[in-house]
Order: structure tokens, then C-alpha cells, then sequence
């Protein structure tokens, strides 16, 4: 498709106009400008000529090499001090030293906790969704109690949890679960709610129950809102489990991590575990939205690039 | 009027009375200040909120701020209200916990943040691993009240006498059901609440007048506190902007936290400095690895009260 | 008319009709006030009837259609499907359904959307795959099972429509416009498979078309309505013989019925011309 | 949450009986869930009480025990009428307003004063994070560049634990000069300042559901809708607003909801490292610390109502929305 | 064929073609392999022709004047329209197109719907209005302005998206099977209207149908197709005069060319009878 009303030359000219006027003021600035602009010009063209495998996974690569990059020039143009930010090179050279506490934290945090969690959660919500759906009374019930309980702030619940289910993983689990259900509750009922009158009045000719109803209509239409919930919650799963191990956890763990590391003010460390954090749920969101494109291929907004 | 940031290491209580006490009676005001308290919390590493420019002062304990200046973060001891430690261990009376030796094989919830080196140190001392081995201890990251060892999830807590210690009373545990270490019983206490600054600032004469005038004031503040308790507490409870605060419970907390303040006038004692120290290198996971230098100044107090 | 559904009733005493409805009416709640898609329908419809409903658009062949299915429900009137209220005929499966579009589901190849019928009304593997086949030859789709709906042309679609209602060979078929996309030649094609399949199971079909000839071509009875209210005008009762080769549309009798329900047509419209 | 919406709208005869219809099964699920809850706290607070008996020897009837479960001063789980009454005692018990130094100001006593000051970030944050949400999802389904690049990140940005960093946040937002300079214009007050960091890092957590739902809202119209669009030639910015807007309707409210209750977790979130000053947030913080359940319950609800306040709302502008957009009843 | 076309394009050298395609290719590459769905297709349509396009279903008729309308890119061949190539005339908004389904938008009323190309086009509020008032009464949906789609019946919506192509006025129109939902009647009277449109204003229709009878009343020059591969059977003109009343369906040039086309049409299929 070609480009809107801007001529092709028109971004470049603007990012040099700016970068121009940054070096007036901050040739620092300027200098940060000139990278992203280059980076960004790199890979629109990158974008848009190569629509191959490989400029899938490139370009994302090339604007997060980029981010780093900035992030890198900006500690080290502005000389931030580490106790704010730490530079990608310290942050880095720690990962590399503590593997093995890393993936202690990891298997503690990620792998009992938050996947606990999110399996038991999302299925909860799930679950829920076929009552709130089957049933009107509960649709009236259920969903505004529903949404009440489930708006429980995570920091208010974390502490009852620890209280209840103990220090280990099974209260981090607990609070995913609290935290993951209602976004999932409310994409599987709007979901459920997505197939259209006619593809319903052909099931009722069929004098379907509602099991077959479900499974061979219902559920395949609500097969993009659900993977929206399942989406959003991953992360959510992971910044539960995260910030539930501030508020009581054994003597190991990423949130636990870094907390303590952040009252030693070794916010590399710190940093080090939120980079695995990062990393282990675009992991966990791209293992989702890949199950997506295989489930719903047929879904207009999947079917096109 | 010169403008002050404080930034305190927890929530507003009689805790930081003196400050509390300063502000209200316009002691700050005579000195031509214009004091701002920030309170803290659990989530707030005074340091760090030091570094960002988000405070001029911050009450910290000394481990803490020792380990801030090691990593480079050059902070400065300028005056020591605090002459003697609060922390204490507190442990169920049936769990079979006579003495610190027995807490091998036992669980204990403590802070962490910094604060969990004295005991670290405490038990490298005693020969008992923290590791949570059969002959160890298993150590859990206590959230932020007493609550793991009313639930008995674990065996041990950590308290402040002004603290934690009444919470547990409140709960309706009768004193003798408990065993209670205090720290300095054992010689591993080390230095709390003291005032510390950026080192650099320090160079600055108008920024070292207005420590000059803010310690002065400060200290006025706890000799009013310490003198009249209740009064203090009442204060401190109008300060209080979560309004959860109760009455008896900070009444109690001043009663105690003038008892810790005691005898002193803010210059820091060198001999609990150099315990606090020795404490630390004697931990195992390391706090601080060397001795710090230029960790301390007593060019602050010896003009705040000299004349 | 509704004399006539009546008396039709009377002379099959013995036979109870499959579909009788009297006096049926319908009316849609709308924001800009109540539409009345159906006035005062009386009908009554035989086994091995071949009724075909034709009249202007919006008349109310849709949703007559879908009152007899059980998907629209009256508010007044009454009517029976094989003795029994629509609901539990429905509940029987008593029918097979042609909608007007295609409502193909889109994550089903076509083989598998044909197939689903089959499936909720629990047919066997090899049987399911048995019919498949066989209504996939039958609407000349064959080669293209494996197929998803969007790779197929409207025409195709539509035929998949018709093959997957054929498929578990109910009593009773109800086709809202079935041919409406496909080109003369496969219409006449589709016309001769549905009578070869009527003749020869002695369904009992309501049919929805717009073209006169195939109404004529197909049917025992033509029902022609009229809209605004919807309600039924002329019942014709078609007196050509059962078997039916495609050159009996040159006919003079067929050409006299075909007549009477362009005139009855004509009357529901209102041009000038 | 129907019942509001229900009743906005005029309704003659029917208007009793469906508000009955409306009220009844939420009332009955209220129920039922108080019946559990009670039996839930005798079970977990029984354990405290027998060891009370057991300590101080006394000697007590079953229901002197379930009597005493139910009523302790530090549960482990609050009663419903513990946290009703906190609740009622914290806010229709306790002046709005106080007078200090001569000066009226709200009353940090009374659990309206927190909510407002939750609320407002809350909702600042919201706006803030929704705005970018759809600007974001704008982007990623008109550029390809976008769509490859910054997807990636923002999923990586919401793995980043808020709490983690939200210090340092505070931190350096609450000393901005920018801001700072706008204090001393006079262009906002102190308590604005206050208010900014913590709906930026309500907006952080808020903008992601939006984000991913309107990616797929906005790809959610069929090849034949675009291509309508195709034949007359319309512009990008006429297929966004006339199609691919419209159609993202029902996914943007859907996201929408969640995004609300995110953003309040956010602004309760920043509170903590605001260091307990006031807010919902910092009144769950202090009454954690001092150990006081009740009242950490009765600020949970305080939250748990704004929240289920603002999703109602939203619920209620959807159906007010999509049925002016012709949604069928 | 081909030669047929190549043969018009010399005639009318003076006045360039309004469609121009010579050995159109176009595959669609799907799962189980490609579909070819034109082949070596070659057609010139003249400013001011009505063409017609017939064939079984599947024959690539949707494809081509796709294609034309610059939806789809062909895989081997030329086209050009107005002497550009079908982006660019798309870009000039040179035409106005009728899907096979009406594909109104839901959120929007029946009215909204046909203003919406005109919104889009930067008519002004009265204008809009006015046009869009005069195809409402054209395809005779005057007074269902404020339904929504769904409250209209089936061949309703498909006036209605007649109505919003006509609405803006196009030069060409591209029209794909735009009457299959309509009885006789309407689509008699649209048939006429159409014919009066196209009388008046000179546009070029391109015309998908699989009425015999309508083709032919209809065109200028009908398009047979063949499926499998799609490709072009016949271009026969027609030499019926431009004015046309209805009764000219029974006149004998009129059966002759339908004859021609039926024929053109038969040999497309494969059916044994
Ligand atoms: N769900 C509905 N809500 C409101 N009005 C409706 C609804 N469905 C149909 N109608 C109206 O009822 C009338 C009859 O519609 P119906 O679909 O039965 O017509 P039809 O005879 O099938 O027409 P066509 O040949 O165009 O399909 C029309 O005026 C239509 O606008
Ligand atoms: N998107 C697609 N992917 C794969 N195959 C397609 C696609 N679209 C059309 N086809 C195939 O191309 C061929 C021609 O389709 P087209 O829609 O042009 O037929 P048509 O002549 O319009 O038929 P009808 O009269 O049934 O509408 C068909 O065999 C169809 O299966
Ligand atoms: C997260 C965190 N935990 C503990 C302390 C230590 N501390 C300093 S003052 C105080 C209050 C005692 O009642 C406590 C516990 C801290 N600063 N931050
Ligand atoms: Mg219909
Ligand atoms: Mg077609």
C-alpha cells in the first residue's frame, strides 16, 4: 500500500530539522536524536521492503538494539547515577556473573508461581464465563460481584495471601490467580457473546444442546477474545508473581530479589531480574500468540499480514 | 527561608518524633527553615530518593547507608540521634528457643532491605548457616508486621522495642509466652536512625549551614519529645495523613524511643560506630567488603552545638 | 385464501397436516415503532407437499420461514409442525435449513461445515464421510471439501449451504432463496436434483424463491405474499403431474400458472409501471 | 451493574419488576457469598481463639467460641459486620472535613478523603494510559514497521514489576524541573504535583490491555468492509475513522474495563513509594504494617467499590454507545 | 475470442477503451495447492458499454471485475482502465462497486450507509442528503432510512447497497450479481431503472448476473465465462437498439441472442443430462 499525503522525503527531513535544533541546544541530545532517527529509518525501510521470516525477527531486534543503545548513550552522555539507572553494559555484566541465582529466581517465581497461577486462573475465569453465560441469573449475579471481587488490589491482597497460603509459591499463585481473572472473565463473556444470530439459528435447527453449541460454535467464535484475555494476562501473571514476593516470600525468588537488591541499592542486580522478566514473558506472550495464529487462522484479523 | 527535605525511612510515627516535634513548635522556623517530612515506607530506599535530588537529608540505618556509600553512593553520617539499637528477636517461649543457639533448625521471618545483615552477622558468629538446612536457619522474607509469627508460620520475628514487640502484646500474647534477644545483649547491635547527606553537598558552606541550623533544631525537637511524651505522640498522630494511626500504640512507641535517644545530643559515638563496622565485616554475605572512609563527620554537630 | 388453506386442511382429514398455522401474526419491536412482518397467515402444508413462498422483498418469507423453524416466535396466531408446537419439532429435528446467506462457519473446511450436522446429530465417522461426499457430488462441489468458505465463490458457498441441509435427510426441508446465486444452468441442474431427492423420499419442502418459473417449475402449492403487513394473498395449488422433465415449462398449463402468480405478484407491488 | 443501567433509562410499566430482575440475583449471590465468608472466618480465625482458651485456661461454650471467631480484634479473616462496620465508621462515621490551624482540609480519618485522592490519579492515569493505548495500536495496525517493532516491547514493558521501579519513578518525576516550574507559576498546586507520578504509573499498567485489544479491534473488519473502502479510494484516515474505528467498538470497551481496574491497581501501586502519605493505597500499607486486618479489608472494599464504580460506568456509556450503534437489544 | 476483443479495440481507435485487459492470469495460491482462476483472459470494454458477465459459479466472474476494480492483482497479463492502471483509477475513485453480498455496516443506519461514500468523497451535508433521499426512492427503500441493517429483510439490504454505489455517481459501474436476492418484479423495475440510469448518464457497467434474460435485456455486449480455469467462452454484442422496453424480452432478436448465450453457457458445464 503506498504511503498517506507525506512525501518519502519528508520524515528524513524532519528528523534532520529536529536533530538541527537539538544541537543548539544539547549536542547530546542530538546525538541520541541521530541514532534513533537512523535506527527508525532503517527499519521502516527494513519493514516494509523484506516481508520474509527473517525481517520478522530482525526488526524488532534492531529497534530493541536500538533502545539499548540510547539507553546506554543517556547513562553515559548524562552520567545518571546507577542508583537511578543502571547502563544495559553493568546491567549485562551482572546477568552474565549471577546465572545461577537468576535461574533459581526464575524457577521460584516463573515457572511455580506465576504458570501455577495463570493455569489455575485463566481456567477459573473460564470456567466462570460458561456459568455467567449458561445462566442469566448468574449473568446478573455473578459478573458485578464478579468484577467487585476481582478489583481487589493486587498490593492489599498480596499480604492476605501470604497470611493464608504461607511464604512459599502457593501464595504468589494465589494472587495471580486473583489478579488474572477478571480480564480474563470479561473477554471469555464478551466472547462468548460473538458468534453471530444466523451462525446461532443454524445450531438451533440442528436442535444442538448446548454443549455442541458451545464447542463447535460458540467456542471457536470466542477464540480471539480469549486469546486476548489469555494475552494480557501473561503479563499480568508475571508482574503478580513478581510484586506478591515484596510482601513475604522465602529466601528466594525474583520479586524477592529485588527487593532486597534495590535496599542494597544494587540496581544492576536489580535490573538483571527485571530483564529476565522481560524476556520470560514476551517468551511467554510470543508461546500465546503463536498458539493464536494456529487456532485462529480464520479470523479476519489474523488472515491478513 | 532555606528549604529542607527529609526523607524518613518509614511512615510516619513516634519513631521520628523529634523531627515531628521541631516542626510543629517552629524550632525549623527559628532557624529560618522551611522543613518538608517525607515519610517512607517499606518501598523507599532513602538513598536511592537521596540520589534522585528527591530529598537534601535521610534518616537511615547505618548498615544500609554504609552499604549505599560502598557501592558509590557517597553518603555522610552527619549527626546520630539514635545512641542505642531497638532491634530485637523476638521467638515463641514453646518453640523451644532458650537461647540464640538454639535457633538452629528454626524458622525466622525478618526484614530484609538492608536490615537483615545484623543478624547475618549475628549468626556467622554463632556458627549457624541461614541457609535453611536441618542444623540452620530458614529464613523467610517477613512482609511488614508480625503477623508470620502470629500465624506461627514462623518461630522467630524481628521487632523494634517502640514496635513490633507491643503489636505481638496487642495481639493478646502474654510476655512470658515470648523469648525476646535484643541485639546489643549480644554485642552485634548496630547504629539506627542517623542523619545522613550527599558528601558533595557537604562542600557547599550555605548547604552545611542549613544541616548546622536543621541538626540544631532537630535536636531541640527531641529534647522536647523525650520531655514531654505524650504531647510529642499527639503531634506526631496530627502529622499522620493515612489517619490509621492509634493513639495508644504511638504513646507507647514515644515512651520507647525516648529511652533509645537517651543521653545523647546528636554526635555520633565513635566506639558504636566502629561495633557497627566490625558487625558488618564480620557478616557473612557481606555487607561492606572494607572498612569505609570519611563514612561520618562530626563537623556538623560540634557547630550545631557549640554555640 | 385462508379458505382455501382450510378446505385443504379438510379434504387430508385422515393425513393431519405437517405445518398448520392459523392466523398467525408478527410483529417486530423497533425503535421507530412496531414493524407487523406477518398479518393473520393461515396455511396448511402436507406431507410431501413442495410449498414455494414468493413475494416482494420484505414481504415476510423469511420470517415465516423461521416461525415454522422455531427461531422467530409469533404473537398471535397458532401453528403446529407435525402435531407438535415448532419448539419440539424442533427439538426433534424434524427440519433441515437453507438460510438466505450461506453462514458458512469460517474455521470449518467445507467438508467439516457439511460434516456438522452430522456430528451434533451423532452420525459415525464413515457415515458422516459417506454423505459428505455423496451431497458434495450432488451440488457439484466435489474437489473442494478441503477448502475453507473464503477460498470459495458466493455460488459455492451457497451450494455448500444446500448440501450440508441435505445432508442428514430430514423430514421436512426449509430452503430461504437457495438458488438466489447461482447462474440458470445450475439452477435447472439443482431444480431436477431437488425433485429426483423429493420424489424420491417424499420430503415435505417450503421453499423461498423469487424466480416464477422455478416456483412453478417445483412446486405443489405457490404461496404468494405480499408485504406491508406481510401476509399471504394466493395459495396456488399446481394440478402439473409429479414427474416433471425440464421442458415442461413450455407447457400451456404451466405457463397459466405462471401467469396467475405474476398477476398476484404484480398486485403486492406498487410501480406505476 | 445492570440495575444502573437499567434504570437511566425510562421504562413504563416493566420499570419495577425489572429492576427487581436486576437487583435479585445480585443480592442473592451477595448472600450466599457472606454465608461463606462467615463460615470461612470462623474456620481460619478458630485457630487463634482456642489457642487464647488454651493458654489462659478458660472455659468457653461452642457458641461463646464461634461467637469470639467472629469477633477478634486481629483476624485472620475479617467478619462481613467487621469490615461493615469499619467501613461505616471510617466514612459515614467521621467528618469529610477537619479543621487544623485554621485551615479546613480533609480529614485523613475518613476513608472518602483516600478514595478521592485515589480516584483522581485513577482516573488522569486511565485517560492517559487508554489515550496512548489506542494512539499505540493506531500505529502498530498502520505500520508495519510498528506492528514488528514495538509490539515486542510494550509486552516486554508490562513484565517490568511497576512496584520495582515505581520508587525511583516517583523519585524522579516528583523532581522534575518542569514541574517543579509549574508549582512555582502557580500553574498547579502542590497536591497536582503529587498527583502526577501516580497516574503516570497508573497509565503504565492501564495502557497495555487497551493496546492489545484495539490491535485486534482495529483489524477485527473483513476483507469485503475493506475493500469497500478500497473501491472509493478512501484514505487511511477515512477507513480508520469510518471503518476500522466503529468496528473496534466492542473490543475497545471490553478493554477498556479491564484497562480501569488496572489503572486503579496502578495508582494504589504508586502510592506506597509516595511514602504513605494518603490514598487508598497508603492506608493498606499502614494498616498492613501495624497488622490492623480490618481496616487493610475495609480499604480493599473502599477500592474494590471505586473500581466496580468505574467499570459500571463503563459499562453503562457501552451499552448507551453500541446501541446508538445499532446494536440489536 | 480474444481476437473478438482485440477486433472492438481497433474499431474504436479514436476513443480509447474504458477497460482494456489483454491475457489476464491470476492464481490463488492456497493450502492444497493453487486455484487458477483466470486464465489467458483478453477483453476491451468501450466507454459507454453495458457488459454483461455470465457463467457457472466459480467461473472467475467476481475475480475479473475485481481485478478491474483494482482489489485483486492479476498474476500474468495487462489491464488498464481509463489508460491508467486499475490503482490509479481506483485512486480516482473511477467507479462505484456492488458486492455479491450487501456487506452494509452494522453500527451504521441504511441512510448513514449510502452517505458513507459520499462522506468520504467530501459531498457537503446537503448535497448528501439530497442523493442520498433520490436512491433510496430509486431502489424503492424510501422511508427504511433510519433501520439498521439487520432490521431489514435480505433483499432490502441488497437494494440498499445498490442504492450507496449509485449514490456518488461513478463513471463506471462495477456490479456483482446486484439483483440475485430480488423477485421478478423488483428486479424488473431495477432492470428498467438502471437501463434509464445508464441511458442517461452514459456510464460503463460492468455487470455479473446469471439471469439469461437479463443479460441480454441489459447489455451491450455479454461476457460468457468458463470455470476451471476461469477463462472467457464468448463475447457476443448485442444489436438490440439502446431503448428498450420490457416487452422486447419476447421479440425474436432478443431469444436469439439468449439462445446464443445459453448455449455458450451449457458448453461451460459438465452435466450428463
Ligand atoms: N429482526 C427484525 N427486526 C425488525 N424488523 C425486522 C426484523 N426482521 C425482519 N424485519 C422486517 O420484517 C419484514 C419482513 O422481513 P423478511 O425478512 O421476512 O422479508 P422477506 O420476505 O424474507 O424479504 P427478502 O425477499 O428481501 O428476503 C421486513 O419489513 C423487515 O424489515
Ligand atoms: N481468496 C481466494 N482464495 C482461493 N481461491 C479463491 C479465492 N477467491 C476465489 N477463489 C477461487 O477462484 C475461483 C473463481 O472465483 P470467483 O469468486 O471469481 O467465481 P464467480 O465466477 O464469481 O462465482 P459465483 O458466481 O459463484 O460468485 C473459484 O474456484 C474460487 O474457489
Ligand atoms: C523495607 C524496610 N524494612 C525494614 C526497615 C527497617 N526499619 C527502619 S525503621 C523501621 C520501623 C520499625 O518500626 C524499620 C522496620 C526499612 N527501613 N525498610
Ligand atoms: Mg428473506
Ligand atoms: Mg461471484
Amino acid at each position: 500500500m503506498k504511503a498517506t499525503a507525506i512525501p518519502p522525503w519528508g520524515l528524513p527531513a524532519l528528523g534532520a530539522a529536529l536533530i538541527a535544533l537539538a544541537a543548539l541546544t544539547d549536542t547530546r541530545l542530538a546525538l541520541i536524536l541521530a541514532v534513533w532517527f537512523g535506527a527508525w529509518a532503517l527499519n521502516a525501510t527494513l519493514a516494509d521492503r523484506a516481508r520474509g521470516r527473517g525481517s520478522r525477527f530482525l526488526v524488532p531486534l534492531i529497534f530493541g538494539v536500538t533502545l539499548l543503545a540510547l539507553w546506554e548513550m543517556a547513562v553515559q552522555l548524562y552520567d545518571i547515577s546507577f542508583v537511578i539507572l543502571p547502563a544495559p553494559s553493568a546491567i549485562w555484566a551482572r546477568m552474565v556473573t549471577e546465572t545461577a541465582t537468576l535461574w533459581a529466581d526464575f524457577q521460584q517465581t516463573i515457572l511455580k508461581g506465576a504458570l501455577a497461577g495463570y493455569i489455575m486462573g485463566c481456567g477459573a475465569a473460564f470456567l466462570a464465563a460458561l456459568a455467567v453465560d449458561r445462566s442469566p441469573f448468574l449473568q446478573k449475579g455473578l459478573l458485578p460481584v464478579g468484577n467487585f471481587i476481582a478489583a481487589l488490589p493486587i498490593v492489599g491482597t498480596a499480604p492476605i495471601f501470604v497470611m493464608w497460603f504461607g511464604f512459599g509459591w502457593q501464595s504468589k499463585s494465589a494472587v495471580v490467580v486473583a489478579m488474572v481473572f477478571f480480564p480474563m472473565l470479561v473477554n471469555c463473556v464478551q466472547g462468548l457473546k460473538a458468534s453471530d444470530q444466523m451462525q446461532r439459528d443454524l445450531m438451533r435447527t440442528y436442535a444442538a444442546s448446548y454443549g455442541q453449541t458451545l464447542v463447535k460454535l460458540r467456542l471457536p467464535t470466542a477464540m480471539p477474545f480469549i486469546f486476548n484475555g489469555l494475552k494480557i494476562c501473561t503479563t499480568l501473571a508475571l508482574i503478580g508473581a513478581i510484586v506478591a514476593e515484596f510482601f513475604g516470600s522465602p529466601t528466594v525468588g525474583m520479586g524477592f530479589r529485588i527487593k532486597i537488591e534495590m535496599g542494597r541499592l544494587a540496581m544492576d542486580m536489580v535490573w538483571a531480574e527485571i530483564a529476565v522478566a522481560a524476556l520470560a514473558g514476551s517468551g511467554f506472550y510470543g508461546l500465546v500468540a503463536l498458539i493464536e495464529k494456529r487456532l485462529t487462522f480464520w479470523h479476519p484479523s489474523q488472515r491478513r499480514g | 527561608q532555606d528549604e529542607v527535605r527529609l526523607q524518613l525511612q518509614w511512615v510516619t510515627q513516634s519513631q521520628f518524633a523529634g523531627y515531628y516535634v521541631a516542626l510543629e513548635n517552629g524550632y525549623y522556623e527559628e532557624e529560618n527553615l522551611d522543613v518538608t517530612i517525607l515519610p517512607g515506607g517499606p518501598d523507599i530506599a532513602p538513598p536511592q530518593v537521596l540520589a534522585g535530588g528527591g530529598a537534601d537529608a535521610m534518616l537511615n540505618w547505618m548498615p544500609s547507608a554504609l552499604a549505599a556509600r560502598e557501592r558509590g553512593l557517597p553518603v555522610v553520617n552527619i549527626a546520630q540521634p539514635f545512641v542505642r539499637s531497638g532491634l530485637m528477636l523476638s521467638c515463641w517461649a514453646d518453640a523451644g528457643i532458650a537461647e540464640p543457639a538454639d535457633l538452629a533448625g528454626h524458622t525466622v521471618a525478618h526484614w530484609f532491605f538492608g536490615n537483615e545483615y545484623p543478624f547475618m552477622g549475628w549468626m556467622n558468629q554463632l556458627g549457624i548457616p541461614v541457609d535453611g538446612s536441618e542444623n540452620g536457619v530458614t529464613l523467610l522474607q517477613a512482609g511488614f508486621n508480625v503477623d508470620p509469627l502470629l500465624q506461627r508460620q514462623a518461630d522467630c520475628i524481628s521487632t523494634m522495642t517502640y514496635n513490633e514487640y507491643w503489636q505481638i502484646i496487642d495481639a493478646g500474647v502474654s510476655p512470658e509466652e515470648l523469648v525476646t534477644f535484643r541485639y546489643s545483649d549480644y554485642g552485634v547491635d548496630t547504629l539506627e536512625d542517623g542523619i545522613w547527606v550527599l558528601e558533595e553537598n557537604l562542600d557547599d558552606p550555605a548547604f552545611f549551614d542549613k544541616m548546622v541550623r536543621f541538626v540544631r533544631a532537630s535536636m531541640r525537637g527531641w529534647e522536647w519529645a523525650a520531655a514531654n511524651p505524650t504531647e510529642a505522640a499527639m503531634i506526631v498522630l496530627d502529622y499522620d495523613e493515612t489517619g490509621a494511626q492509634t493513639e495508644q500504640h504511638q504513646l507507647r512507641m514515644m515512651g520507647e524511643v525516648a529511652l533509645l535517644v537517651e543521653g545523647g545530643n546528636g554526635t555520633l559515638d565513635v566506639e558504636s560506630y566502629e561495633r557497627t563496622v566490625r558487625t558488618l565485616l564480620e557478616g557473612g554475605d557481606a555487607v561492606i567488603t572494607t572498612e569505609p572512609m570519611g563514612a561520618w563527620t562530626h563537623a556538623v554537630t560540634e557547630a550545631a552545638l557549640g554555640n | 385464501m385462508a379458505q382455501a388453506a382450510r378446505a385443504t386442511k379438510m379434504n387430508t382429514a385422515p393425513q393431519s397436516p405437517v405445518i398448520a398455522a392459523e392466523n398467525l401474526d408478527l410483529v417486530f419491536q423497533t425503535a421507530d415503532g412496531p414493524v407487523q412482518a406477518l398479518r393473520d397467515v393461515s396455511l396448511t402444508i402436507d406431507k410431501g407437499d413442495f410449498v414455494s413462498f414468493i413475494g416482494p422483498s420484505g414481504c415476510g418469507k423469511t420470517t415465516f420461514l423461521r416461525v415454522i423453524a422455531a427461531l422467530e416466535h409469533p404473537t398471535g396466531g397458532t401453528i403446529t409442525v407435525n402435531g407438535m408446537s415448532p419448539e419440539e419439532a424442533r427439538l426433534n429435528r424434524a427440519y433441515g435449513y437453507v438460510f438466505q446467506a450461506a453462514g458458512l462457519y469460517p474455521w470449518r473446511t467445507i467438508e467439516k461445515n457439511i460434516a456438522l450436522p452430522l456430528e451434533i446429530m451423532g452420525f459415525d465417522r464413515a457415515e458422516q464421510e459417506k454423505r459428505v461426499n455423496n451431497v458434495l457430488q450432488l451440488v457439484d462441489l466435489a474437489g473442494f471439501g478441503k477448502k475453507f468458505p473464503w477460498q470459495l465463490s458466493g455460488g459455492m458457498q451457497q451450494r455448500a449451504s444446500i448440501a450440508r441441509a441435505l445432508a442428514f435427510d430430514a423430514d421436512i426441508l426449509l430452503m430461504d432463496e437457495p438458488f438466489g446465486a447461482l447462474d440458470e444452468i445450475v439452477r435447472d441442474h439443482l431444480n431436477e436434483q431437488l425433485l429426483k431427492l423429493w420424489a424420491r423420499t417424499e420430503k415435505t419442502i417450503g421453499f423461498v424463491t423469487h424466480s416464477i418459473p422455478e416456483a412453478v417449475y417445483l412446486s405443489t402449492k405457490i404461496v404468494v405474499m405480499s408485504p406491508r403487513p406481510g401476509r399471504i394473498t394466493d395459495v396456488i395449488e399446481s394440478d402439473l403431474p409429479r414427474e416433471r422433465p425440464l421442458d415442461i415449462r413450455d407447457t400451456p398449463e404451466f405457463l397459466a400458472i405462471a401467469h396467475r402468480v405474476r398477476e398476484g405478484l404484480r398486485a403486492g407491488h406498487a410501480y406505476d409501471d | 451493574m445492570s440495575a444502573l443501567a437499567d434504570t437511566a433509562r425510562p421504562r413504563a410499566p416493566g420499570a419495577l419488576s425489572a429492576l427487581a430482575s436486576a437487583v435479585l440475583p445480585v443480592l442473592t449471590i451477595v448472600l450466599a457469598i457472606v454465608a461463606i465468608w462467615y463460615a470461612a472466618s470462623v474456620m481460619m480465625n478458630r485457630a487463634w481463639t482456642l489457642d487464647q482458651i488454651a493458654r489462659q485456661n478458660l472455659e468457653m461454650t461452642t457458641m461463646e467460641i464461634v461467637a469470639a471467631t467472629m469477633n477478634q480484634e486481629r483476624p485472620v479473616l475479617p467478619t462481613p459486620h467487621q469490615v461493615f462496620n469499619e467501613l461505616w465508621s471510617t466514612t459515614a462515621g467521621e467528618p469529610i472535613m477537619r479543621e487544623r490551624r485554621g485551615e479546613m482540609q480533609g480529614n485523613p480519618r475518613n476513608l472518602i478523603f483516600h478514595a478521592y485522592h485515589t480516584l483522581w490519579p485513577t482516573i488522569l492515569g486511565f485517560g492517559i494510559g487508554s489515550f496512548l493505548g489506542i494512539l499505540l495500536a493506531v500505529g502498530i495496525v498502520h505500520s508495519r514497521a510498528m506492528d514488528m517493532s514495538v509490539m515486542p516491547w510494550a509486552i516486554a514493558s508490562q513484565t517490568i514489576p511497576i512496584l520495582a521501579i515505581a520508587p525511583i519513578i516517583v523519585v524522579v518525576v516528583s523532581n522534575l524541573p518542569a514541574l517543579n516550574n509549574a508549582v512555582d507559576q502557580g500553574w498547579i498546586s502542590e497536591d497536582t504535583k503529587l498527583l502526577v507520578p501516580k497516574a503516570l504509573i497508573s497509565s503504565y499498567l492501564s495502557f497495555f490491555p487497551v493496546v492489545v485489544g484495539m490491535v485486534a479491534g482495529l483489524r477485527s473488519p473483513n476483507a469485503m468492509d475493506l475493500d469497500l473502502m478500497r473501491t472509493w479510494s478512501a484514505s487511511r484516515g477515512q477507513t480508520f475513522w469510518k471503518l476500522r474505528l466503529p468496528a473496534s467498538v466492542p473490543f475497545l470497551f471490553t478493554s477498556l474495563k479491564v484497562s480501569i481496574a488496572a489503572a486503579l491497581v496502578g495508582t494504589i501501586v504508586a502510592e506506597l513509594p509516595t511514602g504513605a502519605r494518603f490514598g487508598l493505597g497508603a492506608r493498606l500499607l499502614t494498616g498492613s504494617y501495624y497488622g490492623q486486618t480490618i481496616q487493610i479489608w475495609s480499604a480493599l472494599f473502599m477500592a474494590a467499590i471505586c473500581a466496580a464504580a468505574l467499570v459500571i460506568l463503563l459499562g453503562a456509556l457501552e451499552k448507551l454507545v453500541l446501541r446508538r450503534m445499532g446494536a440489536r437489544p
